[in-house]
């Protein structure tokens, strides 16, 4: 039914109300990744994020409730979560791009043993994501052009395809880009200080499940 | 209501309107998309390996803009084809996530914040800026592995800095300095006409050159004789026809017993001694009473087999040489600047010199410049921090190299207030730890790394990341050097891969913080101007250069018994240094003791050398690397049977190491294969940046247990004086 | 059925075997377990062993009825098929999760390599185990002739698998301590005695309740137990001989192993378990208690499996403990043997098996009619 | 139809590794998988020693003693002369790696006990195996015996050979210079 809904909308030449907030969604989403500046925190910690998470989901149809707001803590802690989390500076930590969770290629040729190993960027998805981008039209910051299948970027993108009522490719890119999150979140609950991330990580799994 | 990201990454391309429908040239599907891209074509870049600094030759084939294989460059005369365990193994870092991926801003202890390039240059410029307009230009520091990198050098200029300081005062600089003083430059062994080669203090099997060692094996082959002199039967003393276990620190005395055999028996070249050397008699008094008895009380090799060095080195000169030495006798004794002057007078005394199977000197050439593009002004030249070259200081020590071991002493001084690192990581390569981590009382420190280094994690304000090597086009190089070749070469590092984070080249760090320092168009030129501008004169276009990935140049360095001369200021090789004599020495080498001495049962001299597949501190984050390491015991430290029998030490027994700057501990490898005064470790180890996690805690590096030692007259660090003791447990 | 506390202790093992199960297959995969290049095969294969020689040594002495027509031993004939058929297929699920890829099993059946024991092990094992299912098929339904029809073809195939089980080790010659005929010979003898003590043991746990083992029981118990002790006391024998002879070889490919055997890495197990446990104990109580203490014998048979299980491990490991000397030479490299210990994945599977064999043999007789009639 | 041998100088070996790394490489193995290794032999007393470093790997016997022991036929041998393992059809028995005398299969990470293959996909299209082109030292030939233009020729005239553990009957291809040292 909810695809119907959103064909229909397509079809109609209009974008539903209902497929501005889903991409919205993701909006909010994708810029939980980005370096925490302070009014983002400010946002996050005042429970504006969660009171629109919670209003577009709802929006959406696929209602949700969250609660970053009681996980964060102080600027300079969720500072150092993106850090411990995301940067490499300490270890174990878990870049949240897609590549290193997946294989890195599938192509037998390759004769170095990065092939078949995970964990490494530059990955078959790194590519795809980067001719999407290309083939739409769209450009991304030249600090993330090497790795395009950042979590940032695909949930643009993602917010992108839903936004243009491009809803059939929205679905493919969901189940062939959006599918490592599970692998991610084992990945972030090992690092000591891995809240808020963890938990939004697991909210965005929830939400895209539905 | 609907929630607009104010930093959205997403843009909507310049000049294209919202797809409102979905392109023809996409490929949504992620598995067609991933099949599609396997019939994308191959394509060939050349590039010069990173994984020691041999700039050996390689291809990098290139498939969808990732790493599809490397193989060695057959056109390369360091390389001919070949890649040793690291060239494999470092090429592979360039998609490891732990990389340095974007420029870092210190804001903690062991806490850094990713910033973006902008940001980075504006700080560093504008603080880097404040300092020295404060303190001035020469309070500026570039430390770097050194070679033949060449943009700091215009930044330098225009604040008035002589301080370009290399590692080489931990690694060879005797060598380097003295040959200059002694020959006017660097001579390399010819193997492939050698009849007779010694080798002491090198191992060319552990500090791999493959095209050395391809040739060597082939003068093998033919019947060649290899003697090996090393306290440790290293791997080069494997293929060898003799290995002589001399007592570490004692070479020159070695040494000297050869040059007294082939003089009092008459053995020596006198028509070259006459024609190409200065010096000869005054050497002769002082040395005339060294005996091989009395080298061999010292060295602890027999007065009868230093005589048959000497007789075996004359019966086929000039087709013989004792080659020149690198890291394991320069820099590390005290007496390792005597070892290098003696080094040079065998050579002369045998006059093997631009003769065939001899020692030739490195075929060169010299490349052009981009146009300068600053006239802006330029501060006054200050006077060198370190003090290399400095009258009343360390004159003796070459300016170009510098003494790296005194940066952290130039910073408690005030002499140095800003230092950058460039691919260089004190804090584990020169002495003593605890104390080069007082960098991080400097200024600013700012480190140009590829990873995680100790230097980074414990001393740097800024971090700026430089691409992978894989990754960046550079400025050409001449190939040159260490080995003889009748001709020079022309390669260079071309761009293979697309980046995978956001690391830069370091002309582009350097003209975004130049700029941002308020220094307008320094490097007013691109990469690929600067590539066609060096080459334009030789008549190499970059193309070509990148087609063939190596070019040789005309043949320019023949053997020749005419015209032959040296750089020096008579013309000749000369036995006393003049400059030295100026500050009051001798000039000539003499016998001179090692600083220490190990006492009683559990005192061991602590010696280090390369092991062949890694190099010294740069590869044990290479997980393949570091599996050799462990399938083979590579942590452990060698010990003479003898003596670990009287500790009561079996094969990978922990034993702990200890002087009165460091305690560690260990496993040993028991074996007949060692000097029994010492103990030797790989120089590989030790890696304490918990970052860099396939390396982390694994072993211990000999630079925990030696002081930041300055050598007076070349400046070294004398790596091997140093005793520890040893007991039994500790794990 | 009632249940006691042996019926929890086993679900519980069955449940830690499915944890090793489970991290064989999912988490680790062959780090699962301690084997490596150098000692590929481990406690597994050994427990394989212990297992399948235990099934064919059960039916091998319950055939002492069936073929033999040894009127005290009828008693057991269903019984020991159902133990055996039990012991077999924990044999056969201990195999499945040693093996990397079970299921490409397949492949036997459409490219055998017929020179492989490994193939013939499948064969014969797989025979073997049908026909058990046909001889307790026929015995539940009372067709006494088709039962002992099979016995007797049984009887071959049983011999010959453990003739070929003895093969799978002893036939390259890479494996020096191996190699030969004498482990086709061990595994017949050890056959009879873990036969005897299975058979030793279910007796006992049935005799409770089955009132006709009244009549018989006695006997059968010191039948039983004369059989295992004249085949541990062959045994040792076999095992003095072989090490005697391994040890005054001069060979250093059969020394070495034989050294490690009395007085190296296996030592321990070799003379606490393998020697004292598994042979000089049950003799001791067997012979002192002149085959007449149902409980003495009990524990005799019990301890025999015991030490025949670390005899198992011994075996195996022997095999693969000393190097191989690929490249002749004359250097020292005899003080590094190759090490291997079981990882708890590997003990949890065979307790798992005794665990299952346990349960199952209770609800076997629970629910099948075991019982011989008079 | 190739006859594939490969000619192994243990007297040049200096044990550097660049043959195992370069075909962990050429097969995507991960670190501690590894399809040659080096074998260490130091003789003698201090301080006359000899050290001899013997590079060994799957031998690819004519006579393949893991070929006999393999109950699904997935160790087989081209007729080339190349033994190679058919992942499809390996079962995890490992009994190839008990039967192998030169310890020369290591378990992959499908739990298929995998070994050198000669770059079997690489030489026929005229490639050396990746250990041997990156051998400084030339410690490693490479050839086809039956072509009279292949350097395998060259690198086995005058040479005193032998094969490892010839007691095993296994005619191996790869062969050894006798120890000079």
């Amino acid at each position: 039914m909810e695809k119907i809904k959103k064909w229909y909308g397509v079809l109609m030449g209009s974008i539903t109300e209902q497929n501005k907030a889903y991409a919205s969604l993701f909006i909010i989403f994708a810029d939980l990744f980005k370096y925490p500046e302070k009014e983002n925190y400010n946002e996050l910690l005042n429970g504006e994020i969660d009171k629109q998470i919670e209003q577009l989901s709802r929006l959406a149809g696929h209602p949700i409730i969250t609660s970053f707001k009681d996980e964060i803590g102080s600027y300079e802690e969720i500072v150092q979560a993106f850090n411990d989390c995301f940067l490499g500076i300490t270890t174990p930590f878990a870049p949240p791009v897609e590549s290193v969770y997946k294989v890195w290629t599938t192509d037998d040729s390759f004769q170095v043993p990065l092939k078949n190993q995970k964990g490494h960027l530059l990955g078959d998805s790194a590519l795809h994501i980067r001719h999407i981008v290309q083939a739409l039209g769209l450009e991304i910051p030249t600090e993330y052009e090497m790795m395009p299948d950042h979590l940032t970027i695909l949930l643009e993108l993602y917010s992108y395809l839903n936004q243009e009522g491009l809803i059939s490719e929205a679905e493919q890119f969901k189940k062939d880009h959006l599918d490592w999150l599970p692998d991610f979140y084992n990945s972030l609950i090992k690092i000591e200080r891995n809240q808020p991330y963890s938990n939004i990580v697991l909210k965005l799994n929830e939400v895209l499940k539905q | 209501m609907q929630k607009i990201s104010r930093r959205s990454f997403l843009k909507i391309a310049a000049g294209v309107g919202a797809a409102a429908a979905v392109p023809l040239t996409l490929t949504m599907d992620f598995k067609v998309f991933a099949q599609d891209i396997q019939d994308d074509k191959v394509t060939k870049v050349p590039s010069l390996c990173n994984g020691c600094s041999s700039t050996c030759g390689l291809w990098a084939y290139v498939k969808n803009g990732r790493l599809w294989k490397v193989e060695g460059n057959e056109a390369n005369m360091k390389s001919m084809g070949k890649l040793c365990a690291r060239g494999h193994g470092v090429a592979y870092n360039v998609y490891d996530p732990g990389r340095v991926t974007q420029p870092m801003k210190r804001v903690g202890d062991n806490k850094f914040q990713p910033i973006s390039w902008e940001e980075a240059f504006q700080e560093v410029g504008t603080k880097t800026r404040q300092i020295l307009d404060e303190h001035g230009g020469d309070k500026f520091v570039w430390a770097c592995h050194g070679g033949k990198e060449t943009y700091a050098a215009k930044f330098l200029d225009v604040i008035g800095s002589p301080n370009y300081i290399t590692h080489y005062a931990t690694c060879f600089t005797a060598k380097t300095n003295i040959w200059d003083k002694m020959c006017g430059g660097m001579y390399n062994p010819d193997f492939d006409n050698a009849k007779y080669m010694i080798f002491a203090g090198r191992n060319y099997a552990g500090g791999i050159i493959p095209a050395a060692m391809k040739r060597i094996t082939e003068a093998k082959e033919k019947g060649v004789k290899i003697i090996v002199v090393d306290p440790r039967f290293c791997e080069l003393a494997t293929i060898a026809d003799e290995w002589i276990p001399i007592r570490p620190g004692t070479d020159l005395a070695l040494y000297l017993g050869i040059a007294h055999t082939l003089i009092s028996e008459n053995l020596y070249d006198k028509s070259f001694v006459e024609q190409f050397v200065f010096g000869f008699d005054f050497f002769w008094m002082y040395n005339k009473d060294f005996s091989a008895e009395k080298a061999a009380e010292i060295t602890g090799i027999s007065a009868d087999k230093i005589k048959e060095l000497a007789r075996d080195l004359a019966a086929n000169a000039p087709h013989a040489f004792l080659e020149p030495g690198y890291h394991g006798l320069h820099a590390h004794y005290k007496n390792s600047n005597e070892t290098a002057m003696m080094n040079v007078i065998i050579n002369a005394l045998i006059g093997n010199f631009w003769r065939e199977g001899g020692l030739f000197p490195a075929a060169s050439t010299t490349f052009g410049h981009p146009e300068d593009t600053y006239f802006g002004p330029k501060a006054e030249m200050g006077s060198r921090a370190d003090g290399a070259g400095v009258a009343g200081q360390y004159p003796l020590v070459e300016a170009g190299r510098g003494i790296p071991q005194r940066i952290p002493d130039m910073i408690e001084k005030g002499q140095a207030k800003v230092v950058f690192f460039y691919h260089y990581n004190p804090l584990r390569s020169a002495p003593e730890p605890e104390y080069q981590k007082k960098i991080k009382n400097a200024d600013l420190v700012v480190s140009i790394p590829c990873d995680w280094n100790e230097t980074s994690v414990y001393t740097a304000d800024y971090i700026l990341p430089e691409n992978h090597y894989l990754e960046r086009m550079e400025h050409p190089k001449v190939i040159n050097g260490n080995i003889y070749w009748a001709a020079a070469q022309v390669a260079a590092r071309f761009k293979a891969l697309d980046a995978t984070s956001s690391s830069l080249d370091l002309l582009d760090i350097l003209k975004g913080f130049t700029t941002a320092y308020g220094i307008n168009n320094l490097y007013g030129f691109t990469i690929e101007e600067d590539m066609a501008a060096s080459l334009g004169p030789i008549g190499i276009s970059p193309d070509k250069l990148k087609e063939e990935g190596c070019i040789e140049l005309r043949t320019s360095v023949l053997p020749k018994i005419e015209g032959i001369t040296f750089n020096t200021f008579t013309h000749k090789i000369e036995f006393c240094i003049g400059a030295w004599k100026k500050e009051g020495f001798i000039g000539v080498p003499t016998w001179i003791s090692p600083l220490v001495e190990p006492q009683g049962e559990n005192e061991f001299r602590l010696i280090h050398g390369k092991q062949p597949w890694h190099s010294h501190i740069m590869t044990t984050n290479n997980p393949y690397l570091m599996a050799i390491t462990e399938d083979y015991n590579g942590t452990y430290m060698w010990m003479n049977t003898e003596r670990a029998t009287k500790l009561g030490l079996k094969e990978g027994d922990w034993v702990t190491v200890a002087n009165d700057i460091a305690t560690k501990t260990t496993q040993v490898h028991v074996t007949e294969g060692l000097h029994p005064d010492c103990v030797w470790v790989p120089s590989t180890y030790g890696t304490y940046s918990d970052k860099l996690e396939n390396g982390y805690g694994k072993g211990f590096n000999y630079n925990d247990f030696i002081p930041a030692r300055v050598d007076e007259k070349t400046g070294h660090v004398m790596g091997q004086e140093c005793i520890v003791t040893i007991s039994k447990g500790g794990k | 059925m009632k249940k006691n506390i042996w019926t929890y202790t086993a679900l519980v093992l069955i449940g830690i075997a499915g944890l090793g199960a489970i991290n064989k297959y999912f988490i680790s995969g062959e780090h699962a377990f301690g084997v490596s290049p150098e000692v590929p095969w481990g406690a597994l294969i050994a427990s394989y062993v212990f297992f399948a020689v235990a099934a064919t040594g059960t039916g091998l002495v319950a055939s002492l009825g069936h073929v033999f027509r040894i009127k005290r031993f009828e008693a057991l004939s269903k019984r020991a098929l159902v133990a055996s058929i039990l012991l077999l297929t924990s044999a056969f699920g201990i195999l499945a999760i040693e093996l990397s890829n079970p299921f490409k099993m397949i492949w036997i059946i459409f490219t055998p390599n017929f020179s492989s024991p490994i193939f013939w092990m499948g064969a014969f094992y797989g025979i073997y185990l049908v026909l058990l299912f046909g001889e307790l098929f026929f015995s539940i339904k009372d067709k006494h002739k088709a039962a002992v029809s099979i016995a007797y073809v049984s009887l071959l195939v049983k011999i010959a698998a453990l003739i070929n089980l003895g093969r799978v080790f002893g036939f390259s010659s890479t494996r020096e301590f191996w190699h030969g005929y004498y482990y086709p010979g061990y595994m017949i003898v050890t056959a009879i005695v873990s036969g005897a003590a299975v058979l030793t043991i279910m007796v006992y746990l049935i005799s409770k309740k089955d009132a006709s083992l009244d009549y018989t029981g006695q006997p059968l118990f010191t039948s039983l137990g004369k059989i295992l002790a004249g085949a541990i006391i062959f045994l040792a024998g076999m095992q003095a001989f072989k090490l005697g002879i391994a040890l005054t070889s001069g060979d250093t490919s059969l020394s070495g192993p034989a050294q490690a055997v009395i007085s190296g890495p296996m030592a321990p197990s070799f003379w606490t378990m393998e020697v004292l446990v598994g042979m000089v104990i049950p003799l001791v109580i067997l012979f002192t208690s002149r085959f007449l203490s149902r409980g003495k014998i009990l524990l005799s048979a019990a301890l025999a499996m015991t030490g025949l299980l670390f005899s198992r491990l011994g075996f195996v490991y022997s095999g693969l403990v000393f190097p191989l000397e690929i490249v002749p030479k004359g250097c020292s490299f005899f003080d590094s043997l190759n090490m291997y210990s079981p990882t708890w994945s590997e003990w949890s599977l065979i307790f798992g098996a005794i665990g299952f064999i346990y349960l199952a043999f209770t609800v076997a007789e629970d629910k099948l009619k075991l019982e011989v009639k008079h | 139809m190739a006859n594939y041998v490969m000619f192994i100088d243990p007297n040049k070996c200096t044990g550097c590794n660049a043959c195992r790394i370069a075909c962990q490489m050429q097969w995507n193995l991960p670190p501690h998988i590894n399809f040659n290794r080096l074998d260490e032999c130091v003789e003698g007393q201090y301080p006359n020693l000899t050290r001899v470093i013997t590079p060994l790997q799957c031998q690819h016997c004519d006579n393949p003693p893991c070929q006999t022991v393999c109950p699904t036929n997935a160790t087989y041998k081209r007729e080339d002369g190349i033994v190679l393992i058919d992942e499809k059809k390996c079962i995890g028995c490992k009994h190839c790696m008990v039967a192998c005398p030169y310890e020369a299969r290591v378990i992959s990470e499908s739990g298929v006990p995998e070994k050198c293959r000669f770059c079997a996909e690489y030489v026929v299209n005229g490639e050396i195996p990746a250990c041997v082109s990156t051998c400084m030292c030339g410690v490693r030939t490479f050839g086809d015996m039956d072509d009279p233009a292949s350097p395998i020729h060259a690198a086995l005239a005058g040479q005193e050979l032998m094969q490892l553990l010839p007691g095993h009957e296994t005619a191996p291809r790869v062969l050894y210079a006798k120890k000079r040292r």
